[in-house]
């Protein structure tokens, strides 16, 4: 396989492929024929998949560093460039974004019935400002796209949304967007920092995370990312706009919501967040409340799933649960709780978007999604309740499912670094079941008593094709992680060493028994002189293909 | 004399622009009005702006105030006067403004004296001389038709369209 | 005396402003709003005799904006009259929010 | 000695160990694709308003066929594999666990876990016990759920279970064991509520999954500790390393212990987390036999002996894990003696006799504790399949008739020997297992944990080991009671099926007695296996039916003995009589003939009383209503927990969600609103107000700019 993908260059063109031609297929979608819309899209999303899974066999598992580098300049004089790469980090939430752009076109066919030009086209556009956020190594660039996440969703709920969507679109919008202005200033202040440093102006990632700043100006820059990120997560307390947004969405904009732009949240954090301001990051005042956040995303938004009437609601609350666990993992700056983070968040990805699609499934038979009007229907949609059991128990993070994995990693990756806090987190796993539970019951099992339940009908064959690799998925991460584990090791290591490396003298987690960090092994540094090359000077030719390794090639 | 002649007309023109200010009935306004545009011409006079001086009382009291006058007496505003000046707290706090934006001029530039404008301003009889070489409407020819004569023409242009404008706007629907 | 001339304009301004903000009748305060123009052409003209004919030019341009302004200005008010029978600017309300 | 029992000697060669767990696997995937196609077909009747209906009327469709093969198949034949593994260990020397390690699970940077299984002397009886008497159940079960309409649903959960247990019992390290530990969690959960349609089921379903978490959360909290200590989750690297790393009674180790033990708690059922065990009788009775009975609940036991290093370390804890099976022993008892539901005695006698292997592993006889795990499996295996005959005579005989009488209730039965011979005959055999009379099974094993309880009487700790053997002896009567009650309650006396009802009662058919038949040797002879070496001495080695006393102990010596070397050396180990004197001939003999008396005293008790049909009885005053009640615990923990947390969670979504975060989140969307209302303000549509405002803005500037 890996030849293969040589021989076609793969590596050189891939990431403009995934980048662009989302937006090839948006033009296409908004210039066919209304009623072709929904095929165009889904048959572009494919294709946009298809390519996107090559990356799993381009990519070097043995390197920490970015991958597949290509750079040009874009804005000469703000020394702004198209820069894109891929890591260990970004390498799975480009593949969950392509797979969840499938899964949400496919899963909006019968949903959504007006302006289907209209819709498609911004799913696509979404894709494009997603792989965007993942895969730009350039703050600028990444900035935008960041940005851009937000047009289409803001539509997408507020259009296509349910009764108070307007509300709820606005709400989204506000909070990220407030967010996000924040982070906008401190990156121009990290900018002109570096700036005044060096004297080149750049937006390129290596060069920003070269700036020494004092822990005051990491504290304060610290807190205006941080923000962002957290609203984006959505780290208690600024998590009500997602219920709101989850509710009202329609169902592939809950899929693409609670599967991809959360991650954009944690993805911040562990690629922007740790390694620009690490002596911030590592302060223990700020890892215990960042820490204490995420407890309370865990154990209190359990709590309020747990009595939720509107089945969405309490999946949505769910979402923020689950993204404890990642905080968590993340801030707790160990192997185990970044890879568990991550792990997480693949997790997440998949079976929160798969209960998503199974709720919008029910919608679509029963217009409602209230838990009391449902009941007994596992007798009437035997494949349905399957698939939604299957995907509730990987939620709660039943052992032999991915959402074990992650939670497990996660819990152990924290408990190294705060005991207590693992502990507390770890009651998590009771209130998971205590929240899921009672739904699953009172939806599918109790007595079938209303008419309309009995009249339902069970998984059509486009909706198993769409739970079906969900499904697998779910069971193959849950019994055979090491791939997705192996991939991410290298460039977690590298995170970690960055940060860590700002403060050697860190104790370490496991005192004389040792052998926390395993072997990190030959992880270049981010001060390595080759990652000069990742900076901002420009790159003209677009198709060749720049590694900032010197192993390859 | 010309000193008499400025504080003289000074005040006259303080006093009517007070007067028009005060007075309800718009024509009484009207002719306080011209009372000062006139006593300004004359204090023109004394600055060497002869031409200027023309103007301001052919044109603008001639002209721009017999407009004024017509549209008055077109609306017959002769008697809707009652309550034209505003009372109470917005004539306090109007006053209040006003007068701290006159005070505030008044005190910068008193302040500038006895040298004015830091030293820069010194009477050279430059505009003397001008006048002397070209007379009174000379002087301004050349600025007018050579230095600024892209602003003349758009002028031009401006008040073109204002009287499209003012025919447009006025003009009764039929 | 250009002092002087200058506190006279000022004082004139603050008249004229005083005018603007008193009065309703909406052809008194255009009135106000040409004894500001005037005040500041008298700080021109007074400023031109000490530093060279281009005030003058200045003034002149700003008779002739007051002009057309004016006859647009006054056209308005006529029509504005037709349509609510007064030119008392408290009626006039559009401006509000 | 040891040397002995393994015999002969060379290396343990495996044959093919994974096969045992993918043999379950394997079933579950073919009997699930069947219960899918025939999910469609019942749900396409019931939408068309009919009851799915596969049996009657035309011939059962292949979905409802095949697994009848496929389902006992698949776990008979790894009953049959673990029997080859089996005697390929009996006839090597193995004193380490054989690792089959299949991939790599999870690496992170740190952790490492393999997708690995251990064979070991352990874990052998735990696979023969598992797929044996799954064996047998699944065999049973095709008689018992042969006309449901969700036979293939059922099997396929039935072999998942087994395969869950599997991975429980063989896993190499503690995730691995937490895979299988949460798999039945959840197998339990979707057995108990197999007919999802009736809430209570469901519910039940539902608390058992709930209080089985929060065991499984000190599991959790407990394997972070080992991490963090140990460096690895592997039970050969961390039972190697503990004695050196972990102090002997220290905190560390003492918490590991106690935080397993709430897991071991939850999953077997025991004080304080015993609550689910009773409400999960709503699953079909084969169900209870093989979770709830003989395999599932007997995971803590398990999990405490494979672990004996840890607890061995830490006296505390041991201890605590002893006390709590001499609390649950003896309070379960208690219930047991006042329930009406014959099913719920049965739990309450499960909830019982796991309180005695956790005295068992507690008190350091892991054998022993295993020992009375498998023998229990044997028998409570055969009293709730002889139970579900029972049951399913009285379902069928009600059925006929359109009764609407509680099939379980034991005040509707009475007298049933006449109709069910062979079910009569093998319950008796079981509950003179269970009552611990010589010399059926039960006897052997009980008697045994009862013995080394008392013989810790004099280490450290002794008056609470004192205690807990009063408790122990104590608790054995009262079994005797509350088993004879059971069988003179059902079998004997009056019939109060009623006339009609009573024509149609009949014996179970051959597919459901024969595995009775089998459990019930097993119950008699199975104790067998680990004779003390007092009553071999004295009753059996003169017959010469065996060849050496305390198989087991000696057979298990491989896995338990680090830790018994543990506590020998620091606790003082056994002694070598009871607390008031005795040594264990004496104890035995007196035991059991104490048994005995207590059998026949309350089977004569029993009798006398005239016992009404249920739908004719008052609930019961006093200490019985007490007992009836199960003393309140159910409603108590209503109380004190979920209704708290239930209220705590509105509260946290009304009050502090709703109204504080999102109030201050809307609040500040007001705060904004109001300022731009103030800014309305200004916006009067009077010119002159504007126009003041531009004046003071030139003012401002004016002001800023001249000085």
């Amino acid at each position: 396989m890996h030849g293969f993908l040589a021989a076609l260059g793969y590596e050189g063109w891939i990431l403009h492929a995934l980048l662009w031609l989302p937006l090839v297929g948006m033009l296409s979608v908004l210039l066919a024929p209304s009623s072709r819309a929904k095929y165009l899209a889904l048959g572009w999303s494919l294709l946009i998949l298809v390519l996107s899974l090559g990356l799993w066999w381009a990519f070097d598992p043995a390197t920490g560093n970015f991958q597949m580098y290509s750079s040009r300049p874009w804005i000469r004089p703000w020394g702004v460039n198209y820069a894109v790469a891929v890591d260990g980090i970004s390498l799975f939430m480009v593949l969950l974004t392509t797979f969840t752009t499938v899964v949400a076109i496919l899963g909006s066919f019968n949903y959504i019935k007006k302006y289907e030009k209209a819709f498609y086209a911004l799913m696509l556009l979404m894709e494009t400002g997603v792989i965007g956020v993942f895969v730009a190594v350039d703050l600028f660039l990444f900035y935008v796209f960041w940005e851009i996440t937000l047009v289409p969703m803001y539509f997408v709920i507020g259009v296509w949304g349910g009764e108070r969507r307007i509300y709820s679109a606005v709400k989204f919008f506000l909070f990220t967007a407030f967010g996000s202005l924040l982070m906008l200033v401190a990156l121009l202040y990290l900018y002109f920092q570096a700036r005044a440093a060096t004297g080149v102006a750049s937006f390129a990632y290596a060069d920003l995370m070269q700036v020494t700043l004092s822990l005051r100006e990491q504290m304060w820059l610290f807190a205006a990312f941080c923000l962002a990120f957290a609203i984006k997560v959505p780290v208690f307390p600024f998590h009500t706009w997602l219920p709101d947004a989850h509710v009202e969405a329609p169902t592939p904009g809950s899929v693409i919501l609670a599967a991809v732009l959360l991650k954009m949240g944690t993805y911040g954090f562990l690629r922007f967040l740790l390694p620009f301001f690490p002596e911030a990051a590592q302060h223990p005042t700020v890892v215990t409340l960042m820490m204490i956040l995420g407890i309370i995303g865990i154990v209190y938004t359990a709590w309020v799933a747990a009595v939720q009437p509107d089945a969405k609601k309490l999946v949505a609350y769910t979402s923020v649960a689950h993204m404890g666990f990642v905080v968590l993992g993340i801030f707790a700056m160990t192997v185990n709780g970044l890879q568990g983070g991550l792990v997480v968040m693949i997790s997440h990805g998949i079976s929160t978007g798969a209960l998503f699609l199974l709720l919008g499934m029910l919608y679509e038979r029963r217009h409602t999604r209230l838990i009391e009007d449902f009941g007994g229907i596992g007798r009437v949609t035997p494949w349905l309740a399957t698939a939604f059991l299957i995907t509730a128990l990987t939620s709660i993070g039943l052992p032999g499912t991915s959402g074990f994995i992650g939670e497990f990693l996660s819990l152990v990756g924290t408990f190294e670094a705060r005991p207590v806090m693992g502990i507390i987190a770890a009651s998590g796993v009771i209130f998971a079941a205590y929240y899921m539970l009672p739904m699953v019951q009172k939806v599918f099992f109790n007595a079938l008593e209303k008419k309309e339940n009995r009249e339902m009908d069970d998984l059509s064959p486009r909706e198993i094709a769409i739970l079906g690799p969900m499904v697998a998925l779910m069971i193959w991460i849950g019994f055979h992680p090491t791939p997705f584990l192996s991939r991410m090791e290298a460039s977690v290591v590298t995170v970690l060493e960055r940060v860590q490396g700002v403060r050697a003298n860190l104790p370490a987690p496991f005192g004389a028994l040792g052998g926390v960090h395993g072997d990190g092994g030959e992880v270049v540094g981010y001060g390595d002189p080759q990652d000069a090359e990742l900076s901002a000077v420009a790159e003209p030719q677009l198709s060749e293909n720049h590694v900032p390794r010197g192993d390859e090639e | 004399m010309a000193q008499i002649l400025f504080y003289a007309m000074a005040v006259v023109a303080l006093g009517s622009a007070v007067a028009m200010v005060t007075r309800k009935s718009p024509v009484a306004s009207l002719l306080y009005m011209v009372t000062t545009l006139a006593s300004l011409a004359v204090i023109f006079v004394l600055f060497e702006a002869h031409f200027l001086a023309a103007i301001q009382v052919i044109v603008y009291a001639g002209a721009i105030m017999v407009l004024f006058l017509f549209v008055i007496m077109l609306l017959n505003l002769g008697h809707d006067y009652r309550k034209d000046l505003k009372g109470g707290l917005a004539a306090v706090l109007s006053l209040g403004v006003s007068g701290a934006l006159a005070g505030l001029l008044v005190s910068h530039f008193r302040a500038s004296a006895p040298e004015p404008f830091a030293g820069r301003i010194r009477d050279s009889g430059i505009l003397e001389s001008l006048i002397a070489e070209k007379g009174a409407v000379g002087a301004m020819a050349r600025p007018l038709y050579v230095d600024y004569v892209v602003a003349f023409e758009v002028t031009g242009i401006l008040l073109l369209v204002a009287v499209v404008g003012a025919l447009a706007l006025a003009k009764r629907r039929v | 005396m250009l002092i002087e001339a200058l506190i006279l304009s000022a004082l004139l301004f603050g008249v004229g402003t005083l005018g603007v903000l008193l009065r309703r009748n909406a052809i008194i305060m255009f009135l106000c709003i040409e004894l500001q123009l005037n005040a500041v052409n008298l700080a021109f003209v007074a400023l031109s005799r000490y530093l060279g004919i281009d005030g003058q030019v200045f003034v002149f341009f700003v008779m002739t904006v007051a002009a057309a302004e004016a006859a647009v200005g006054l056209a308005i008010i006529i029509s504005i009259f037709r349509h609510y029978e007064t030119v008392n600017v408290d009626n006039f309300n559009l401006l509000k929010w | 000695m040891e040397g002995d029992v393994h015999g002969a000697h060379g290396a343990f060669e495996p044959f093919l160990p994974g096969l045992v767990i993918l043999l379950p696997l394997v079933g579950f995937l073919l009997n699930g694709a069947l219960a899918l196609a025939a999910g469609r077909r019942s749900a396409e009747a019931v939408r068309q308003g009919r009851e799915p209906d596969f049996m009657h009327g035309h011939e059962r469709p292949l979905t409802h066929r095949l697994p009848t093969w496929i389902g006992p198949g698949v776990v008979g034949l790894a009953f049959v594999v673990a029997l080859i593994n089996f005697v390929r260990m009996m006839g090597a020397d193995l004193h380490e666990p054989v690792i089959r390690t299949y991939w790599t699970w999870m690496a992170t940077g740190s952790l490492k876990v393999e997708a690995a299984i251990q064979l070991d002397q352990l874990s052998m009886v735990m696979m023969l016990v598992v797929t044996g008497v799954g064996f047998l159940i699944h065999v049973f079960s095709v008689g018992y759920m042969g006309e449901d309409p969700g036979y293939p649903r059922y099997f396929a959960y039935l072999n998942l279970f087994v395969f869950f247990m599997l991975i429980l019992v063989m896993g190499a390290s503690f995730p691995v064991l937490f895979v299988g530990w949460e798999g039945v969690g959840f197998c339990s959960y979707i057995l108990i509520g197999y007919w999802f349609t009736d809430r209570e089921k469901a519910d039940a379903g539902k608390k058992a999954f709930i209080v089985n978490r929060i065991g499984d959360f000190g599991f959790l909290v407990a394997m972070f500790l080992l991490y963090t200590t140990f460096g690895t989750l592997n039970f050969v690297e961390i039972f190697d390393q503990a004695p050196s790393v972990l102090v002997y009674g220290g905190g560390l180790v003492t918490a590991v212990t106690l935080l397993l033990l709430l897991g071991a708690t939850g999953k077997s059922a025991q004080i304080p987390l015993y609550v689910w065990l009773p409400d999960a009788m709503a699953g079909p009775t084969p169900v209870s036999a093989l979770i709830h009975a003989a395999t599932m609940v007997t995971a803590g036991v398990y999990m405490v002996a494979r672990t004996s290093v840890l607890f061995a370390l830490a006296p505390a804890g041991s201890l605590a894990v002893a006390l709590i099976g001499a609390a649950t022993a003896l309070f379960a008892a208690t219930i047991g003696l006042a329930q009406y539901d014959i099913k719920r005695v049965l739990a309450y006698s499960t909830i019982s006799q796991l309180g005695y292997m956790f005295v068992g592993v507690g008190v350091g006889a892991y054998a022993a504790g295993i020992f009375h795990l498998m023998t229990h499996a044997f028998f409570k295996a055969l009293l709730f399949l002889g139970s579900g005959a029972v049951i399913h005579a009285m379902h069928h005989a009600l059925h006929h008739t359109h009764s609407q009488a509680d099939p379980q209730d034991m005040r509707n039965m009475g007298g049933l020997r006449k109709f069910m011979p062979i079910t009569w005959i093998v319950m008796w055999v079981a509950t003179l297992a269970i009552a611990g009379i010589w010399p059926f099974a039960g006897f052997f094993s009980k008697d045994e944990i009862i013995w080394y309880a008392g013989a810790r009487a004099e280490g450290p700790y002794g008056q609470w080991y004192t205690l807990i053997w009063v408790a122990c002896l104590a608790a054995a009567m009262l079994t005797a009671i509350y088993m004879t009650r059971l069988m003179v309650m059902t079998f004997h006396g009056r019939n109060r099926t009623g006339e009609k009802e009573a024509h149609h009662l009949h014996e179970a058919p051959p597919v459901m007695w024969v595995p009775l038949v089998v459990l019930a040797v097993l119950s008699v002879f199975g104790g067998w296996v680990n004779v003390p070496q007092a009553i071999q001495e004295s009753f059996l080695g003169g017959f010469g039916l065996l060849p050496m006393a305390e198989w087991l102990h000696h057979w298990l010596h491989p896995v338990t003995g680090p830790a018994e070397e543990i506590l020998t050396r620091y606790a003082g180990g056994f002694a070598h009589h009871a607390p008031f004197g005795g040594g264990e001939l004496l104890w035995a003999v007196l035991s059991t003939s104490a048994a005995l008396a207590v059998v026949l005293v309350s089977a004569r008790v029993v009798s006398g009383i005239a016992y009404k049909p249920a739908h004719e009885d008052v609930e019961p005053t006093g200490l019985r209503r007490v007992l009836y009640r199960k003393y309140y615990v159910d409603e108590l923990y209503d109380a004190l927990v979920v209704r708290p947390v239930v209220r705590l969670s509105r509260f946290a979504w009304k009050i502090v969600d709703q109204g504080i975060v999102d109030g201050v989140a809307n609040g500040l969307g007001y705060l904004a609103r109001a300022f731009g209302w103030i800014a309305t303000l200004f916006q009067t549509g009077s010119v002159n107000t504007y126009a003041f405002f531009l004046v003071v803005g030139v003012l401002v500037v004016l002001w800023r700019v001249a000085f």
